[in-house]
């Protein structure tokens, strides 16, 4: 397993918010992440990241515990972030947002076919290419998510966090989003989603975990979902 | 400009700095005695071979004696940004405590007491003051207040003073009011020089003894005492200098920091001599700032005397300033056995103190306002000896019409409607280390090697500098100025 | 006669443009749900609507006035109140006090510096009736921040509602409620909407289904389609922008 | 209840005539410190009402100190034979004449801007009051001015009475801000601290709360300040309207814990007690005061109150769990 | 002579730019307001004054003393800053007014009260001709110094990939942090810089007046409301208001002399009367 979460708890002050999740990601896996609002999506991706310090848990990234690790060295584990909101360096251009991702300044081997480059995201987004030394702020929501994205492979991670990546962008837009992720998840990188838009989700990912009541309440593949229309509604219709 | 008026001008310079430096040349001017002058007659003296072994004092480390003590509370900033002030009174006041205590104290209501000095720290705060003055009167229940740096001050501890019956030795602030109608304390004792004075004697000095510069530009420090200053500076021209210009006057602020914009003002308005009764740290820095834009005219002033800055800002940047202090008498100094006694007594005890300031160059010489001090103090404690009683009824009845005989001859007189000193003062002008010698006149015959000092002094007698007197108080009514 | 209605309403963050003229009619008395997928601008209307920003371009009217551009303390004076998304009490106080400032500014008092608020007996009176409504009159000393989660989204509702408005807007307010949660919310707001006019953005079918008399589905700032419950879940346009083609 | 309620009257008159023989029995030096202690109790609390109460940190309050002080020293001045207590009310008067000028524009600021505000208007009244140095007596600031009789002596000369005076006033204002905070409004107030948004959409007008809380607070501190320039028969622009009276406040709230009501008050007193004890056994104040603040701030950040809440509840919870 | 007046002033805002600069780097990244700052700036006029007092030489007091204090701006940060948070941005303002406390106390203890004098080198004595006027060529050296070290930090924010990970962090430090960069090490670098700044100014105005324990009073009060009335965190206001203070006072002094110090304190209230945040000060923070 390339990610092991093991009873994951997380308190936001005195509101218990992870009450004891447990999530696995294989070597390539895409994997989606569902529930509610509020059930604790984002805050499970956080809390894998130490954005948030989990209160008790176990979290290995390939064997090795990373759980209240700051967050920097989650990230120098392999771990990349692309959170909810994007989080573009609105002051930065568009060049040196893609350049802050690179881990500790080092430039990835450019003989590395597998090394993620500049050239190689602006190849995987030519729209970012266009914008090369534009500012981060002025670009549209979608040239955003595209950035964050991005950014977060300039650190060459073996596992990617994304969170809900096409809230608020246009059905085009949203499109376009999901075959990035198919294309760096078919690179090998492998993605833990947070989605709402369920149709994206379901395209993407082979297995599904469904969050309920602040705990993952079942797995269940893809196809399940799609069909199970008492588990969607369980679980998801909100 | 034509060739010719340049050959004119050239012979014209020559002549005025030929004719400048040979009147200038203290042989010509120095201490020449005024006459017809009232003397004042000392009715007591500093006596130097009373003086106690001083060769244990140490400023640093001071022997403080408790129990039943004379207690004087040195009222000074001992913290914020005039914490040395604080530190020099102290280490004056407790050299006087230290030499009456090696000499087994005063004996006062029948038992012979030591003295106790406490610091009583104002903070340069006002409210501070008030405080401290208190606790001083209600907790330490001192005998003397000893003040302080800044006429506002003064005033509190005056009123405290009054108000606990305690006597206020005014022994650095110049403020002529705090004496007046309204603020008369028969508890205090302004026993130094006042603005007034000062004021009036540089005028003195500059229209009467000097009489060359005639372009004045005041500059002060943005407070009571400071527009007080400028006020009697210009009366003083007035008086004594009526040829006298006014090119500018200006007050600043407080610890100000940049004084180029007043400086070039200066030196665009053609001064000839500027006017300053600024204090440190505002006098050093200005008189600094000044050579730093090459601006060298003289400074008179009263304060500008702090060796440290003096000899940071070096040889040339201090010729020529004029200062006044309450000490100086006439040059040569050290004209009696008991003045060089004095003098060498404090310089190698000096020599002995490790700690800063106290170890600093500031302390070397046993002189100028420092010196003051001193002498002050022990005037006070020679009143407190005759007085034979620590009520403070007793010590006034003797400090009234006092006058007391400083080591160097020069004689202080305590007026007696308004408890003001009336005294002789002595204006000096700094020459470089090679004509200190004039007032220097024991080895090695200059005070300071890296910075002007003082050289000829002149002599503006107490008659024309009398401490201006209050008429709306109902004790100096009808009075001159002698106070009868 | 409606009581709220929107008039080609827009509103734009810089070059962002969020709303792109909304037409909205409530009439009086009835349950009206917005929905649409995330970031639609459901959220930016009802800001839009109460005053917490000003409209770009378009009106609103309450009752026939123009209210576009009211601050929010005025709308509460004149009948608007509204819950937040994200749960919005005062975090440092006790559930009986949260409430008692709602119940205050139900009647009025502002600046009353003469009398204990602790002696006010109707005050409390009402404040511990309301408590009881909804069901949290047991943790009446219990600090707002340390509720559970689904008592202090109840807090939150009921804090809306005690200043007795006639028009209420929610905001999402089962977001995150389990499902029991979800039911006694529901529970809770047909008993104090009793009468009200409601506005609520929501995304859990089952609570729009359940609740609403009228739901109008917000699709990229314009309004897709508006209509009875059974009309929108036949509805082609919505089923392919929002509901998908997973089958309800 | 009825037991507690006579508990509390008996409390209430130990705790009087307690007060009324205090000056006798510690003396002069020590009533003063009392009264100085009163004072800034007050000035303290009336800034608390402002930061623990509804959020707004102010850098200037020295400004309402020093109006109080310097209004009702000018009043006492000028208008012959004044009394005590329309002097203190003058002073108060001027400070709230202050307050309704600066609250249109500092009321719709909060935050660091409210805090930096204040700190450029403090600023200003205080260079302005050294300026006008005519009337305010610039550095020297205004002293020695007629101190009315309450009963038969003059003030100044008597302690004592200037004690008892001071006491009833500061107890009051003590007393009327404790019960502001219990009054409808005070919950509004702290409703603004917590979540300005909410008030804001219950239908209370959030500026203008702020303006009226603004007013009485600068009302407390004028009190607060007259009484100060009385006890010391002396009110000047340092001592006034100084940076360091606009952050003695602020640091004795923290000190004694910012959400509490009676936190400043402890503040204050730990505030006179290490005055009062430092300079008994060292010189270097700076340096006992830095290191207070630094351990204040590192071991108890919410202040002694905070500390002192922290303890009971874990004594509470100790009993408790030895009774189950 | 009014050439001279403005060279003045802007000498003397160059002053207040330099002190203010790293006030506001230190708020601007970390929402510190660092009352230490002015005890910091003093601190470095002493070490400049032992240096100087050891090897005679006043550019390795220029090069020694700022690092020594930022060293100690660095440990500062380092284990009481970090350990504050607890308290929040209020607790750490008094935190910082505690150290400031106890730098002034410790400078009186070790180097005690009185001026200590520091001269201008050499080679900076002695005016130069410009412009048909004589100005001293310590304020020109004043003058280039800051602007030089507006250069640096302009260049340092806006070429280096520190400088783009600090101006990142000022806008999103979690994310900053999430992309693999530690963010700790990034704000003790800062809080270094700052304190650099800070020592800097200490040592270049240290000769122009004079080095003693009221120094940080005397300055930082100016410092301060050039900061705040440039809007906190905005060092592009910080260099615009502190020409614009130095211009006000030059002038002040010339033409209403009697009211030179209302000006600027004047200027600040009017400034934040109607931008509460500062001229160029971001929404509130």
């Amino acid at each position: 397993m390339l990610l092991e979460v093991k009873d994951l708890n997380t308190h936001y002050g005195p509101s218990h918010v992870l009450q004891g999740v447990h999530l696995e990601i294989a070597e390539g896996e895409l994997v989606a992440l569902l529930g509610r609002n509020g059930m604790g999506k984002s805050t499970t991706l956080k809390s894998i990241m130490g954005l948030v310090k989990p209160t008790s848990g176990s979290i290995r990234l390939d064997g090795s515990e990373i759980a209240g690790l700051p967050p920097f060295k989650v990230a120098r584990a392999g771990i990349g972030y692309v959170p909810e909101e994007r989080r573009i360096f609105p002051g930065l251009s568009v060049l040196d947002n893609l350049l802050l991702g690179v881990k500790g300044g080092r430039m990835a081997d450019p003989n590395d076919p597998n090394a993620w480059t500049v050239e190689r995201i602006f190849h995987h987004f030519p729209k970012l290419k266009e914008r090369t030394h534009q500012h981060g702020g002025l670009l549209s929501g979608g040239e955003q998510q595209m950035l964050a994205i991005g950014r977060s492979l300039m650190g060459n991670p073996r596992l990617l966090l994304v969170d809900e990546p096409s809230e608020g962008l246009s059905p085009i837009m949203v499109q376009e989003v999901r075959n990035v992720l198919a294309d760096i998840n078919r690179a090998g990188v492998s993605v833990l989603l947070v989605e709402h838009n369920l149709k994206v989700a379901l395209s993407l990912a082979s297995r599904v975990y469904l969050m309920s009541k602040a705990c993952v309440g079942c797995q269940a593949s893809a196809e399940e979902v799609k069909t199970n229309a008492g588990l969607r509604a369980k679980y998801l219709e909100a | 400009m034509k060739r010719s008026s340049v050959g004119f001008l050239s012979v014209f310079l020559a002549f005025v700095v030929g004719s400048v430096v040979l009147f200038n040349s203290p042989a010509v001017f120095a201490a020449k005695p005024e006459k017809n002058v009232k003397a004042i007659k000392p009715v007591a003296s500093f006596d130097v071979k009373k003086m106690a072994d001083m060769s244990d004092f140490d400023p640093s480390n001071p022997i403080t004696p408790s129990g039943d003590t004379i207690k004087i509370a040195v009222v000074a900033a001992f913290s914020g940004p005039s914490a040395y002030n604080g530190q020099i009174y102290y280490a004056m006041v407790q050299w006087v405590a230290h030499d009456i205590n090696k000499r087994g104290g005063i004996l006062v209501d029948g038992k012979k007491k030591l003295i106790e000095v406490i610091k009583a720290d104002h903070q340069s705060k006002v409210d501070q003051c008030k405080k401290v003055t208190e606790r001083m009167a209600l907790q330490e229940k001192v005998h003397f207040f000893w003040g302080t740096d800044g006429s506002h001050f003064m005033k509190i501890i005056n009123d405290t003073a009054r108000k606990y019956k305690i006597i206020a030795i005014n022994a650095t602030c110049m403020s002529d009011d705090l004496q007046n109608a309204t603020n008369f304390s028969p508890y205090a004792f302004h026993a130094t020089f006042s603005t007034e004075m000062v004021a009036r004697g540089m005028a003195y000095y500059y229209g009467q003894i000097r009489k060359k510069e005639k372009k004045f530009y005041i500059l002060n420090q943005d407070y009571a005492f400071g527009r007080q200053f400028a006020e009697d500076f210009k009366k003083g021209l007035q008086e004594y200098h009526p040829q006298a210009q006014l090119v500018g006057e200006d007050f600043h602020k407080l610890f100000l920091t940049d004084y180029a914009p007043y400086l070039t003002k200066i030196q665009a308005s053609g001064a000839e001599v500027i006017f300053t009764g600024d204090w440190l740290p505002d006098a050093g820095n200005l008189l600094k700032q000044a050579r730093q834009m090459g601006i060298m005219l003289p400074f008179a002033n009263v304060y500008v005397d702090e060796p440290n800055y003096l000899n940071e800002t070096g040889v040339e940047g201090t010729k020529g300033l004029t200062n006044i202090s309450a000490y100086y008498d006439s040059t040569p100094f050290f004209k009696t056995k008991e003045h060089i006694q004095m003098y060498t007594t404090w310089k190698q005890q000096q020599a002995k103190w490790k700690e800063l300031p106290y170890s600093s160059i500031a302390f070397q010489h046993f002189t100028a306002n420092a010196a003051a001090w001193v002498m002050t103090t022990y005037w006070a404690m020679s009143v407190l000896e005759r007085a034979g009683s620590t009520d403070p009824d007793k010590i006034i009845k003797v400090w009234e019409n006092d006058s007391f005989e400083y080591i160097n001859g020069k004689v202080v007189k305590m007026r007696s409607c308004d408890h003001k000193a009336i005294m002789d003062l002595g204006v000096t002008e700094y020459v470089p280390p090679e004509q200190q010698k004039v007032s220097m006149n024991i080895e090695p015959f200059y005070w300071f090697k890296n910075a002007s000092y003082t050289g000829p002094v002149y002599k503006v007698p107490a008659e024309k500098v009398l401490p201006w007197m209050d008429q709306n108080l109902d004790r100096c009514k009808g009075k001159n100025g002698w106070g009868e | 006669m409606n009581i709220l209605e929107t008039r080609n309403l827009q509103h734009s963050f810089g070059p962002l443009k969020v709303l792109f003229g909304v037409d909205l009619q409530i009439a009086q008395g009835e349950r009206h749900a917005v929905i649409g997928p995330n970031g639609a601008g459901k959220t930016t209307l009802f800001n839009t609507i109460t005053g917490t920003y000003r409209p770009t371009a378009g009106e609103v009217f309450f009752n026939g006035k123009n209210i576009t551009g009211f601050p929010p303390y005025r709308l509460a004076r004149i009948g608007v109140g509204r819950s937040f998304q994200i749960t919005s009490t005062f975090a440092n106080l006790t559930a009986f006090q949260n409430i008692r400032l709602a119940i205050l500014a139900k009647d009025g008092i502002r600046f009353n510096l003469f009398r204990k608020v602790d002696q006010m007996k109707k005050i409390s009176q009402e404040t511990d009736e309301m408590l009881q409504r909804i069901n949290l009159y047991e943790d009446r000393h219990t600090k707002a921040s340390a509720l559970s989660y689904g008592k202090s989204r109840a807090l939150e509702i009921s804090m809306a509602l005690a200043t007795d408005p006639e028009l209420v807007l929610l905001d999402e307010f089962a977001a995150g409620m389990s499902k029991e949660e979800t039911q006694d919310a529901v529970a809770l707001i047909r008993r104090l909407t009793e009468g009200k006019t409601v506005v609520l953005i929501e995304h859990d079918m089952d609570v729009v289904f359940s609740l609403a008399d009228r739901i109008t589905v917000l699709h990229y700032g314009k309004i897709l389609a508006t209509g009875k419950p059974e009309d929108i879940r036949n509805n082609q346009d919505v089923k392919d922008a929002y509901l998908g083609d997973l089958e309800v | 209840m009825k037991n507690n309620l006579s508990v509390k009257i008996i409390l209430w008159i130990a705790g009087l005539i307690l007060l009324t023989g205090l000056p006798h029995v510690i003396g002069i030096y020590y009533t003063n410190m009392v009264v100085a202690f009163a004072i800034f109790s007050v000035f303290a609390l009336s800034l608390n009402m402002l930061l623990g109460f509804t959020g707004l940190l102010s850098f200037g309050h020295a400004m309402f100190f020093g109006m109080g002080g310097y209004g009702t020293a000018l009043a006492l001045t000028h208008i012959p034979g004044l009394a005590v207590i329309p002097a203190v009310g003058i002073g108060a008067a001027t400070a709230v004449l202050l307050a309704l000028i600066l609250s249109p524009l500092v009321v719709r600021v909060s935050g660091t801007a409210f805090a930096m505000l204040h700190l450029a208007f403090g600023q200003l009244l205080f260079v302005v009051a050294l300026k006008l140095y005519k009337i305010t007596g610039g550095e020297d600031g205004i002293g020695n001015f007629p101190m009315p009789g309450l009963f038969t002596e003059s003030l100044s000369t008597s302690p004592v009475h200037f004690y008892y005076l001071a006491m009833i006033i500061l107890g009051l204002c003590v007393w009327l801000m404790w019960f502001v905070t219990k009054t409808p409004f005070g919950q509004i107030q702290v409703g603004i601290r917590d979540n300005a948004r909410r008030i804001d959409y219950l239908g209370y007008q959030v500026p203008q709360t702020k303006a009226v809380v603004y007013v009485l607070s600068a009302f407390f501190a004028g009190i607060a300040g007259s009484l100060y320039g009385l006890s010391h028969n002396l009110v000047s622009a340092e001592g006034s309207l100084g940076l360091w009276m606009s952050f003695y406040p602020i640091i004795a709230t923290m000190i004694g814990g910012v959400g509490s009501f009676f936190g400043p008050i402890l503040g204050v007193a730990v505030f006179q007690g290490i005055d009062e004890l430092i300079l008994r056994y060292t010189e270097s104040t700076e340096l006992v005061m830095g290191v207070i603040l630094i351990l204040v701030v590192m071991f108890l950040p919410a202040g002694l109150m905070g500390f002192i809440s922290s303890l009971m509840l874990r004594l509470k919870s100790r009993s408790c769990k030895n009774q189950s | 002579m009014y050439i001279s007046q403005a060279m003045h002033g802007i000498a003397y805002g160059m002053i207040l730019f330099l002190i203010a600069s790293g006030l506001n780097i230190i708020f601007g990244m970390m929402g510190i307001l660092n009352m230490a700052h002015a005890a910091f700036f003093m601190l470095a006029g002493y070490f400049c004054y032992t240096v100087v007092g050891i090897t005679g030489n006043f550019w390795l007091g220029l090069l020694i003393a700022p690092v020594l204090t930022a060293c100690l701006g660095v440990l500062m940060e380092r284990i009481l800053i970090r350990r504050s948070h607890a308290a929040g941005h209020f607790g750490e303002l008094i935190l910082t007014m505690g150290v400031a406390s106890v730098i002034v106390a410790l400078i009186k203890k070790i180097w005690g009260t009185e001026s200590l004098p520091l001269r201008v080198p050499d080679i900076l004595q002695g005016m130069v001709s410009i412009a048909g006027m004589n100005y001293p060529i310590y304020r020109l050296f004043v003058i280039g110094l800051a602007l030089g070290v507006l250069a640096l930090m302009m260049l340092l924010l806006y070429r280096t990939r520190l400088g783009k990970i600090v101006r990142a962090a000022v806008s999103d430090r979690d994310m900053v942090n999430a992309l693999g960069i530690n963010i700790n090490l990034v704000f003790m670098f800062v809080f270094g810089v700052g304190t650099w700044m800070a020592g800097l100014a200490g040592v270049v105005i240290a000769p122009l007046l004079t080095v003693f324990p009221g120094l940080a009073d005397q300055v930082g009060m100016d410092a301060f409301i050039v900061v705040v009335t440039g809007g906190l965190g905005s060092l592009a206001g910080a260099f615009i208001v502190a020409i614009i203070f130095g211009l006000l006072n030059s002038f002040g002094v010339q033409f209403v002399s009697q009211f030179a110090p209302v000006l600027m304190v004047a200027f600040m209230a009017l400034v934040l009367a109607f931008r509460p945040n500062g001229l160029f000060g971001a929404k509130d923070r």
